[in-house]
């Protein structure tokens, strides 16, 4: 009983003092017959014996560090992680708190979260910025939501880039189910070589919002202006759903416009963890921050005229609205939202870009030396970022099975969510693959080429 | 929203990242480019300015260290927020999911790379099926209010399937927590309410009328909000089964009921887990949580996609292959990837671990016993409506005939005392309610001590309730202004004006 | 330039203000043909590099944790470090604060030296502790100070037992060259099975202090009252160099009347780290403390009549002193005596226990399979701790050559030390051996007897 | 030492893990034996009772980081504590030095297994040369005065190896700091004080007069305690060489010249290093430092053994192999093993590689602009009675025409404006001294707002000179009573009398 600080003597002072024989006694309220199960769980280990167990997981699992190289990117990215953003979520006052409810002994996370909504906004362009989702996906689907609420209900569809995050999108779906939105444009067999604009046609006076990526999934990018304009003239909203790094180089959403500007959070200083705990981003117009969901901090004083924060607007949510709140959310992302503001404040205006310009360097240097190899070639020639699509000519799965035995992870199989792009993979290179890993991988690849 | 806060001449205990800022500092040096140059793309494409904060690595540390210490925590004291089980959260944990095996693997990466994560979820998907009675189990949903709504899609998805399709009606009692009735509004279902008797249990007779085939289900937490068991838990499933109904558990509260009771033994058809209450993942200021689904066996098919399956079986002494199975029909994804696999399910899985079969009886059994203490000895200074043998919680009344102080008074006050606060006006049914969770980790030392503070505020209240109107008065800051900060709305704040000519 | 937060604009407003031209002018003191050398050393590395880097070393190595078995002790031991002992020292807090000279803002480092001094004194049964020396040798050889001081250099002889840890031995040695005292037992070719009483023939009355080892090096306990009855009875002072593990379970040596008892604290929650830094612990009884070298805290109460901790006789010291201090000391090992005291809290008075009786367990099983073993056998008979000597009967280098082939660190070669013992391995076990790697040390070593 | 302390009646802000003790409570929990049982040794060689405290994992956690809280520390705030460089330490050495490499590796473990560990401290031993002048460097010392110790031991050793038996005298100047008198104390030398002359230097007339065949070598700290370089070093050196003695040079003062001056270039001949002063390791609270020695090519034999060396060269492809040489004429071993390998050699090759020979000289350049800035803005206001470009520290003094203010105060008041205080009372040739050593990783920012509090306080002590009698006032303990703690030697603490019968 190492976490339970009750000798046997306090146990049974205590039951004396509530007035029942012994702790089985505090049960009486449960049905006997189900009463006190024998569970079928392996006997409690010791910290020496679970830190072991877990080092031994671990180790099963070939990592992106030290064991593999790796081109996989589709959502979730291999950055540096600077030391000290560990360093800093590793305070028990600020991992061990509750959301802050009590503002007089919660500012520590009142005052970062404050600072993570200015960030957010100044990376988006944006005026404002909730406290975090879950991720980007359900971050998108809230967006929804938003809309959905914004026009009372009135306007049912939802038309979604088919270059949008493919998971991106069925969580969209999914989200969608009750409400029982129609989901249009999200079409595996769209042509992706069209004109984001013409999206356009999906667009109609029933759709509420219209969803695009950027840099979309294939790593594109577009200027949008145009685009959101014309669904801004049929009366519809539009999120867009972005990757932070790549803010840091290109042209905002809010500048081009963007109503809802939405994203995963992961690549500003979050391990990928196997997929989770990131953050979901969520930042939209003043106008909006009424039915935007997600807790929200704002600035004030106390009663000796200190500037403080607290948690404001709070009537949109669940806890005081119920059935009538835009979401269910209660806890979101706080750590990790802390841990992006660590990662943003020790990077800053210069080092974000050099990130972005690293990954823009190392991902183009990459794409001219793969497209050089004989039968294979980029899918697509407009400007990217750091991920683009490369036509493999053979089975995706035989291509990066070769690659895994050379410790490589290759790209991620686009023909399992667009049946045109067979034989294609999304390659994503960062800051963290060095030219040495770019020309193994190319080396490698003109091997399958020509083998 | 002003550009420039009204809070202008407000005293600043510690600047934003934004005004620490100044032209030039880094904290983090890049790497120079290792390939060939490639021009940039054209400029209409890029940002022409980004407007974040430069600081020195000294002053992020420095800046994050110092507001870490205007926060209270759970390890720094008691945290009795009752509905949050704000147990300690062991370093262990801490150290198991910063394993490099589990920090840097993709979620797209090829199964066979992945076997010590998947071997980890398929234990953790079965160990929770084991302690809840369960047949299957999704460790997809991020957060318990995630996980209420993937439940009530798939009871909705249930129903669906069957073409019973009228049946729009959720039952749900008073003293539910928010997220229950806003999941259901987000499905676009209408919410009954359902009061409770008084004796704190579902109002049987009330519930049998509401019973009728245009009902989903019902959404019961079970121990309460008032942390109190149905004592008709049997009957109240019985009646929802009867008109068709699903029965979804809020598992908020499970935190009393490890190796107690399994909610599936009752008839709980549906049942989220809230990772970051009941197993030890820390609260992190407001999340990172985990919130699992658990299903009966006619549910499973409904689960989301995708779960964690062995694909190839042991073979003498391979061990099996795991890898992704979808549930045949499934309601879909509820978010990217696989769940809060490093924050959530690693340290979940320690802890369960570390605790065993009897240890998690322990957990349980404690908690009730801290609970039970604290309300037996405050009984007779704060009236406890509901007053009878609790689980891990508890809720008082925190007001005093004759006098103006309020439970917000009582709780700012204990602040004084060193106490985090329980939580106030939550269960709505209980007049201003003071909600004292204890949990198992603290001893009797800081039970007693929180009692006796907690009698000698009832006691200030009476003879110096200014005390109480104004507290805290020994924390760094003091009560707040709400109404400004909501008519302001000041939500964000911006490097200064001329920033840029001080380069 | 990471850590130097000064733009270019500020450092020319700063040159402004002290009124010179460029940095460089503010070396116009130092003899310009030795002003500013090239230094011959590689470029700087970012911190994503350095990273790379010490990971690359750090993996170089084969360690005792995840690569070999290890059954090596001779003064530093393998145990398990709980977890929340990295979490405190890793508060920032604690670690970036330098000595506590300023009371008011240190009560963190000085009320946690306090516990340290009582949990020493605790353990050994001795009345006060110093707030550490640098390891368990210099702490051994700062006794010898406090006798030469306390008998006011009129006594310059020191008895040294010959099981007292070799590395112990030279280091007193070292120190002792300026005082020129002479060092006499320290005897390698020494009857090492004779009753340690016998080291009383050493004893004269030039003799300041006697210094034994307990357990000895080779894992021997011995009760040591006689001896020490004895040695006072000529007058001089008795130092015993004690294992903290041992001393959960045998008898203290304050109770054998010791005068002195000092140990090295790494068996208490502090990593092998190659060897240090580890904490030399130093406790003495209460008339001896004036003597005695090393910072000390004391309780007190501050003017708001609250209990308090401060750094107490410092007139004791070098600051004040000077060159009659008894000791040089000033850093001392402050960090990691937080760090014992962090772990005595965790394991306390059943949980120490434990560990002890683990290790006697292990140790005493091993010790019995091996001696079964054709050809091997223990080389003493007396009580053993965790570490004993064992024949093998063959050269160790071979020996261990042979383990090492097998993934096993195997004991001390104690040939190097003691002529007498020629292929002896001196092995230690602790609560980290598992029964399996113990017959797997079996297995091997009886495969090298019979091969 | 009474068993009962006399601050009975204080208040108790945070009880001892002593009083916190309760009988049965453990933080962790050992597993079971797995081999068969031996009977424990005869009872009389073992002990009755364990006398320690017995805390909750939980309990155990919210102590220490509640009493970490209650220190100043660099990671807070500013902290220009005069001869101690408290520098910011990077966090990325934190992760280095906790590489389970460099962890789990036993110091006795065969040379083949622990290369990294060799290869890491044969590179340290070199840039530590390049960075010095010197031509071999011993890592081995725990630190500063142990480094003094070391070296003072080699200089004996020499002379003694030459039969130049006579030397007993050490030259020291008298604004050296305490560990080098003690160190040459300990060696059963004579100490001989050379005074400063009026521009801070070694006053050249007393040092030539000292200087005879009886002098085993001088003892510098250069640039000084006063933070200034000597204008005359070389005339220095020359005088002490001269008479045959040998130049040792402490090396705490390393952060103004690096990249700046090389001791050895100049003419030293032994010196130590303190890589918890110049190189970024931690101070710890007080230690673990770390304290490697330079000598000059002459010395070389005399270092301590081991050094880390070559023993078989590089190969093709092989790399060399690394292990342990023993210089032929060592003192011997200054402490088991091979110095503080862990907590301070991996942090500071971590720091060295990432500043490079540019990033070095920046350190020294911006460690020299900070000093000499507060000096330009604090000269008005404090007297600096050596007044001069200083280097990397300077000294003013903390007292003021017809006030009774002293030192002491200013340094507490100073807390009240969150500062931790310079060094007071040293060196001893400064009357009230104040020895402010700000570092190169302060902000100007920072530097501005200490001035700034710096010249308030020189208004208050004319003002309301009892605001700094009486300072601090707004930290959460006030001045001590050191009188009572001396007198009552109350040194530690234990488990209360009748502890047992609650168990
Ligand atoms: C009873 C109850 N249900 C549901 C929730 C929602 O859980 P989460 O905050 O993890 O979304 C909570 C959380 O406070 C709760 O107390
Ligand atoms: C000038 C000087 N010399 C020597 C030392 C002693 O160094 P250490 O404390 O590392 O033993 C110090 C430390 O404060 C110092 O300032």
């Amino acid at each position: 009983m190492t976490y339970i600080p009750i000798s046997p003597k306090e146990r049974d002072d205590m039951l004396g003092t509530i007035g029942v024989k012994s702790l089985d006694n505090l049960f009486d309220a449960i049905p006997a017959k189900h009463r006190f199960p024998k569970l079928d769980l392996p006997t409690a280990l010791t910290e020496m014996e679970a830190a072991d167990e877990l080092s031994g997981l671990a180790n099963a699992n070939e990592n992106v560090r030290s064991d593999l190289i790796s081109f996989l990117g589709a959502g979730m990215y291999n950055h540096y992680i600077p030391s000290v953003v560990d360093h800093m979520l590793r305070r028990g006052e600020f991992y061990t708190a509750y959301t802050p409810y009590q503002p007089e002994i919660s500012q520590g996370t009142l005052q970062a979260i404050f600072e993570y909504q200015s960030l957010m906004s100044a990376l988006t362009g944006m005026d404002v910025s909730n406290a975090s989702h879950y991720d980007g996906a359900t971050a998108a689907a809230e967006a929804v939501n938003l809309a959905y609420a914004q026009f009372r209900g009135k306007r049912k569809k939802v038309v979604v880039s088919p270059t949008l995050h493919p998971q991106y999108r069925a969580v969209i779906r999914t989200y969608m189910q009750g409400m029982e939105l129609e989901v249009a444009g999200d079409d595996p067999n769209a042509n992706l070589e069209s004109n984001p604009n013409d999206l356009i046609s999906q667009v109609d006076d029933n759709t509420c919002i219209a969803i695009l990526q950027y840099p979309d999934f294939f790593g594109r990018v577009y200027d949008y202006t145009k685009l959101i304009e014309d669904v801004h003239a049929k009366g519809a909203l539009v999120c867009v759903v972005a990757n932070p790094t790549a803010l840091a180089m290109f042209k905002t959403p809010g500048s081009m416009g963007a109503d809802i500007v939405v994203g995963d959070g992961q690549p500003l200083g979050i391990p990928m963890w196997y997929g989770g705990p990131s953050v979901g981003f969520f930042t939209t117009r003043k106008n909006m921050v009424h039915k935007m969901a997600g807790r929200l901090v704002g600035e004030t004083v106390d009663n000796k005229s200190q500037r403080a924060y607290v948690l404001t607007l709070t009537a949109r949510e669940q806890h005081i609205k119920r059935d009538r709140a835009t979401s269910n959310i209660c806890t979101n992302q706080g750590l990790i939202a802390l841990g992006t503001a660590v990662y943003l404040s020790l990077l800053g205006k210069k080092g974000l870009r050099q990130v972005a310009e690293l990954c823009y360097q190392k991902a183009h240097y990459a794409a001219e030396q793969l497209s050089k190899i004989d039968g294979m070639g980029l899918c697509f020639t407009e400007p990217f970022f750091h991920e683009f699509a490369l036509c493999v000519n053979r089975p995706v799965d035989e291509v990066n099975a070769h690659l895994l035995e050379h410790g490589i992870i290759g790209g991620y199989d686009l023909g399992q969510d667009y049946p045109s792009l067979k034989d294609h993979m999304l390659i994503a290179v960062t800051e963290m693959n060095t030219k040495e890993e770019i020309d193994t991988l190319v080396e490698v690849l003109s091997e399958v080429a020509n083998g | 929203m002003a550009n420039v806060s009204s809070t202008l001449n407000a005293k600043i205990v510690e600047p934003t990242i934004f005004d620490l800022s100044s032209p030039g500092r880094t904290g983090v040096t890049m790497p120079a480019s290792d390939v060939p140059e490639t021009a940039l793309p054209p400029k209409e494409l890029l940002r022409s300015d980004l407007p974040l904060p430069e600081l020195a690595e000294v002053d992020v540390v420095r800046h994050y260290t110092r507001l870490s210490t205007f926060n209270y925590s759970v390890d720094t004291g008691f945290y009795p927020l009752g509905s949050c089980t704000m147990k300690y959260n062991p370093k262990i944990n801490e150290d198991t999911c910063r394993l490099p095996g589990f920090l840097f693997t993709h979620p797209l990466q090829p199964v066979e790379t992945v076997q010590g994560n998947l071997a980890l979820m398929y234990q953790l998907q079965e160990w929770l099926k084991e302690i809840s009675g369960f047949a299957g189990v999704t460790l997809q949903p991020a957060a318990g209010a995630h996980g209420e709504f993937t439940g009530v899609l798939i009871m909705r998805a249930y129903h669906k399937s069957r073409n019973d399709v009228k049946r729009t009606k959720m039952l749900i009692p008073d003293a539910a927590h928010g997220t229950n009735p806003a999941s259901v509004g987000m499905m676009g279902m209408t919410v009954v309410t359902i009061p409770s008797d008084e004796r704190g249990n579902v109002d049987l007779k009330a519930l049998e009328a509401a019973c009728d085939d245009t009902v989903v289900g019902m959404m019961l937490t079970n121990p309460n909000t008032l942390g109190l068991f149905d004592e008709h838990i049997e009957k109240v499933i019985e009646l929802v089964h009867g008109c068709g109904g699903i029965m979804y558990g809020d598992g908020a509260n499970l935190n009393a009921l490890l190796g107690i009771v399994r909610p599936g033994d009752l008839g709980f058809d549906v049942m989220h887990f809230n990772l970051h209450k009941t197993f030890a993942v820390p609260h992190g200021g407001g999340g990172p949580g985990s919130g699992p689904v658990g299903v009966a066996a006619h549910l499973v098919d409904f689960l989301p996609e995708p779960l964690v399956g062995i694909i190839e079986d042991a073979e003498d002494d391979l061990p099996p292959l795991y890898g992704f199975v979808k549930p045949a029909k499934s309601i879909g994804r509820m978010k990217a990837f696989h769940g809060h696999f490093g924050g959530g399910l690693v340290r979940a899985f320690t802890y369960i671990a570390m605790h065993g079969p009897d240890g998690l009886k322990d957990i349980s059994q404690y908690a009730v016993l801290n609970a039970n203490y604290l309300q037996a000895r405050l009984r007779d200074t704060y009236k406890v409506p509901f007053d009878r043998i609790c689980m891990h919680e508890f809720v008082a009344e925190g007001r005093f005939e004759g006098s103006d102080v309020r439970a917000l008074d009582i709780a700012k006050r204990l602040m004084d005392y060193n106490f985090h606060p329980p939580t106030n006006y939550f269960p709505l049914i209980v007049h201003e309610a003071l909600m004292i969770e204890p949990t198992e980790t603290e001893n009797k030392d800081t039970l007693d001590a929180f009692v006796d503070a907690l009698i000698k505020i009832a006691e200030e209240a009476k003879t110096q309730p200014d005390l109480l109107h104004n507290a805290p008065s020994t924390t760094r800051f003091g009560r707040m202004d709400e109404v400004k900060a909501a008519r302001e709305l000041v939500l964000c704040c911006w490097l200064p004006e001329n920033y840029d000519e001080n380069a």
